[in-house]
């Protein structure tokens, strides 16, 4: 059931636990489908709404990358932090945020989770500890070192989770954030979610070694980590560990995931420069289909599943509903809260 | 002449160089196989080759620190950035590096570079992927400030700053790269520092640069239509060099200046050419210098309230009316 | 009242506010053993432990990024920039995250931050360590930025931005920090937003910031005594929020204003007040508002171009001059 | 002779080339000598300058660790190109700049190589390939890289060599810039001159590695190199060998020597949170003593040795001279050379 990629000197105590991780158990298993399938409809409903030019400005789907959000998101303590990108509707998600302040907020409406002012590329709940979507290669990176320090300090327990991209993995905020939270022993997991593009372009030819987050662990004194991100279970087991290593001061970790986005990079592309078979060959590999297959064969009741899925699908549509009903931002909201007294005044 | 658009205009100006000089390279992220993601560039590394039109990694600090070292040693690059809110991630290389290292070392190297990016709101991207910086860039001693407002002066203040043997920051407003215009088939070169009357007036003065330009005249027709107001209607295109000549010409006659940019309000070009003018040509004004601005904020995403809080013909209009009223 | 140097009211600022609020943390490079590369904040490690005033590596993005995510989850972070050059390695996290994330999530978060900064010209260092960046900072909605021109602001105006809500940018200015003067023993909070009007005049109204603040003073005493010029000189003290109110009663009284600023001439904070008095007190003005800057260049290295670049004393007494004539 | 610290798998071209290599010759021999005395009384001249208040401003200088600029310097050809940080006097020196012109600079006088522009952190002698100082860590590495692509386009074999510290290895312009070197095989060697300290901060506490440059090498794909930085021989073996790769289309090195700086960190620092012993320890390790003593073992005859000694000790003293004899530059020099029309003007 777990299977971790094979990786060279993959040792350590990350190693050590997914060698010994069981199989999550059945409530687990069930709400990490409910993940899966919540990151799913939403997103598919999400493109519907595009197309029906709904939704304005760019937008970044993570379709098929549903495990690493699920897993993690399953895997959190709820007054954890988690960061993450404009790739981000499903981080944000899972820790609890309202879909239709999700659907709300790529559709400009009022009743979106920051009122229209942040877009698709900003979703944040700070108060489920979501905090935050961030639009600018690597910018995140330090800020969750950050949150992770202020936990340290305040010795409040929390861990901070930080997703990003294999092609993240090249810029200089990626390797300051690494090295200063190995250094602090910060309780902040790093998750690189290699999708094998950094937009249109294969990873493999801006990076100089194979595996972008894995091969680069050791520059800071981290154990190499390497799973299939596709794999729910997998990924739960591997975000229990890191998070309980993080929690009981034993710092940082940096995970590679392997996954795979279905379309393309953004709402502008189609993904046309990918080879026809390496697509198939990642749509065999759906993390939700695969895993509903798995949860069949491993005994569990077609019934609870598919409870879970109606009960998504009538929350999407609800969520749908709520958002096309909300208005427009008032406009008088455009010039307020630059500032924590609530106003955007730089004179007196 | 040709229709083009803003964005094809983009590819041909560099297109034109690169025919001309082959030390002319270009390098940035997905800009070479997939043609940029605004597709600016497309055709490019088809008619140019791998070596010379070039994908980079995610990594600002060494596409512009390579741009550098490149112009140092024979070259005359040319880097995109493929928003302009991303030279925060590289502004060291911009500011201390490529604009101070002629003047500190006594003029021994030159910079003969360009870097493009694609600058601007309107296309409802959010806070990090809509400003206009052109004047961080216009703060900054040593560099080359140049923003076109028409698929013409795209390709041809592109090919002048190319052969510029100083480095040129060149912004590209991403709400125009749809807009077509005329476009000189041959070679077309528009030398830089040269503002463009576009409309003669007598009234006012009205200057603005890139998208703004277009609201800047809408905004003069409805002054001549509905308030019988004559404006003349300058586009900068380039703040550094800055065509004061012209501005002040405009000024001297009409003794009213409005100023119209799409950055926030504090310390924009607008503020720059208002205390030259203050300055200047004070004693030839009649009224107060006004600036339309964006408000000081970071600019919101959703469609209404991007739209409200940027500069816009009708705000140019009660601009010009509190003035000359 | 104590003497304390400029540079002892940066620590005695900082131990202050860490005494009444255990939440307030320091780190930067060299800040905590060493005290500091100038010397700024010695002995707060050995006061308030290793926990709260930490060593980092070089890795300026790390350290800003780190500020702002404790920032906003609970911590009140206050992190130096050795040099305010150096902002340019970590521009995108100051500009783009902290400045515009409370504004982006609708309110959500918090950033109560400080950034401290050694700033400006005078040491030598050449045109990468000497640069003045206030300016830089005014042109980012959602940055307050304050640059003091004496010790007792320095001590009361760091208590009032680390107890301040939102990030603050703090200049210091590294030829101030041998400066002496009187700073109160007590508790010593300065307000943000309020300039000081630090000479009373009737003929001239000069503004500067920082270090030019003493240039200005010589300035308004030479033309007292040679020239029988009253000039009323402002310490504008903080360029976010801005204080129009003390600067404007000055300007309508004057009727003449003169802005002394150390960055290079163009978009700099000096630009921005001209634009603001040229649209808002155009008619109260009886002649043309002069700026005096340094050049639009990078700062020469050597003693004898340093100093004849920089403006200067008698700069400003010749622009009054030129004005009030 | 040649020895280079023991590194874990430190295999490849390069430690291949450092177990084959031979002691140079005679004729190399002297000259890294020449050039090692060359730096080390040119900046203990400027420490006397600083001390008779000629010098303003801030100075870093490099006493200790000259084996590693005369050991590249000596083994770069003519036209290969330089970049090297704040602390920079002796890279410059070695590509053949004028002392009189570097001192000149330090006092800021009209002889100085930038004739007062620049100042101690800014040395560039562009036309003998010295391609400038950087004074913001890191920012030299991706400049470097570009002149090394410029090289690669042009097909002009040459090279460029990058210096820096070991606290450099932990800003984000290291990283970019190596994965950027090596994904384009670019002809670049970079050097970690790692003297143990960052300023003030032993490198070991802010650093998440033992060895700063060497342990990141993997995360570029790059082989792992660690030499005795103050062995002149060693370092020039070393570089011939990375020279060699580079030009010959191997792609880029990053190799990190250790070495010592004798005194402070910069004008201002008096260095004294280095334990005594330490110092001691490394002031017995001196990189001109150990290398006269060396050549003296090995049967060079004292009158070579000592006629370089009282050669580079009259061109210092002439350098100085003429320095002292230079006026302050020419107060216009202020507002020229902003443009490669020799102005300053920003308007028409
Ligand atoms: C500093 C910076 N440079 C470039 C971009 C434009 N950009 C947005 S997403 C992206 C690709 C990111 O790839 P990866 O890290 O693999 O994440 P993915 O999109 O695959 O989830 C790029 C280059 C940016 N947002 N910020
Ligand atoms: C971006 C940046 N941050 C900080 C500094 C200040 N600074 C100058 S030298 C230095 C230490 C550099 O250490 P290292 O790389 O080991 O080089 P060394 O001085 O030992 O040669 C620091 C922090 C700087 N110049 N640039
Ligand atoms: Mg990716
Ligand atoms: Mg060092």
């Amino acid at each position: 059931m777990i299977r971790a990629l094979p990786l060279n000197n993959q040792t350590g105590q990350l190693a050590a636990a997914i060698e010994n991780a069981t199989t999550p158990n059945t409530e687990t298993r069930l709400q990490l489908y409910r993940q899966m399938q919540a990151c799913r409809m939403m997103e598919q409903r999400a493109y519907d709404l595009f197309m029906q030019n709904l939704i304005k400005g760019t937008s970044h789907l993570a379709l098929g990358q549903e495990a690493v959000a699920a897993g993690f998101g399953t895997a959190m303590r709820e007054d954890d932090y988690s960061f993450c990108t404009y790739r981000g509707h499903n981080h944000t998600l899972v820790r609890g945020a309202s879909m239709t302040g999700i659907l709300g907020e790529l559709m400009g409406r009022e009743c979106g989770l920051l009122r229209g002012k942040g877009g698709s590329m900003h979703l944040m709940d700070a108060k489920r500890g979501a905090m935050g979507s961030y639009a600018i290669i690597g910018a995140h990176m330090p800020i969750a070192a950050g949150a992770a320090w202020s936990a340290q300090y305040r010795e409040s327990g929390q861990v901070a989770v930080c997703f990003f991209g294999d092609g993240t993995t090249n810029i200089g905020a990626f390797h300051e954030s690494l090295n200063f939270a190995a250094i602090w022993d910060l309780p902040v997991v790093y998750v690189c979610e290699n999708n094998l593009y950094m937009e249109y372009t294969p990873i493999g030819e801006v990076t100089a070694v194979p595996n972008p987050g894995a091969d680069r662990a050791s520059a800071y004194g981290l154990e190499p980590v390497l799973i299939d991100g596709n794999d729910a279970d997998l990924v739960y087991n591997v975000a229990v560990a890191a998070l309980q290593k993080a929690r009981t001061g034993d710092g940082p970790s940096l995970i590679e995931v392997q996954t795979y986005r279905h379309g393309g990079h953004s709402r502008a592309d189609p993904g046309k420069y990918r080879p026809d078979e390496e697509v198939a060959a990642w749509m065999k590999r759906d993390p939700v289909i695969t895993y509903r297959q798995r949860l069949l064969d491993d005994g569990i009741e077609v019934a609870a599943i598919e409870a879970i899925e109606a009960e998504q699908a009538a929350r999407v549509d609800a969520a749908e509903e709520t958002a096309r009903n909300s208005g427009p931002p008032p406009l008088e909201i455009a010039e307020i809260d630059v500032w924590a007294d609530g106003s955007s005044t730089w004179r007196n | 002449m040709a229709q083009l658009s803003y964005r094809e205009a983009v590819a041909a100006g560099i297109a034109q160089e690169m025919r001309r000089d082959d030390t002319v390279v270009f390098i940035g992220e997905d800009v070479a196989a997939a043609g940029g993601v605004f597709k600016t560039t497309e055709g490019l590394q088809a008619e140019f080759g791998k070596l010379r039109v070039r994908d980079t990694p995610i990594a600002e600090q060494a596409i512009i620190g390579a741009t550098m070292g490149a112009a140092m040693t024979g070259l005359k690059p040319i880097a995109e950035i493929m928003f302009s809110d991303f030279f925060a991630v590289c502004w060291d290389l911009v500011v201390n590096q490529i604009a101070k290292t002629r003047f500190m070392t006594d003029g021994q190297c030159s910079f003969p570079l360009v870097i493009r990016a694609a600058n601007g709101g309107g296309a409802r991207f959010g806070a990090q992927h809509s400003q206009s910086v052109e004047n961080w860039a216009m703060a900054v001693p040593g560099l080359k400030v140049v923003a076109p407002s028409s698929p013409a002066d795209v390709k041809g203040l592109l090919a002048a700053a190319i052969r510029d043997p100083d480095p040129v920051l060149f912004f590209e407003q991403k709400s125009l790269y749809g807009t077509k215009g005329d476009v000189p088939e041959g070679e077309h070169v528009v030398p830089l520092g040269k503002a463009k009357v576009l409309r003669q007036g007598s009234d006012v003065t009205i200057i603005a640069l890139a998208a703004m330009v277009r609201r800047a005249m809408t905004a003069a027709d409805t002054l001549q239509a509905d308030h019988g107001i004559s404006a003349e209607v300058i586009d900068v295109r380039s703040l550094v060099p800055l065509d004061t000549t012209t501005i002040f010409e405009s000024v001297s006659k009409t003794a009213r200046l409005v100023t119209v940019e799409e950055n926030p309000r504090l310390c924009g070009w607008g503020a720059e050419v208002s205390s030259l003018v203050a300055e200047e040509l004070f004693w030839d004004l009649e009224g107060p210098i006004v600036r339309v601005t964006t408000p000081h904020i970071p600019l919101p995403s959703a469609d209404a309230l991007e739209d409200a809080v940027m500069p816009s013909a009708e705000k140019v209009v009660a601009a010009v009316l509190k003035l000359v009223d």
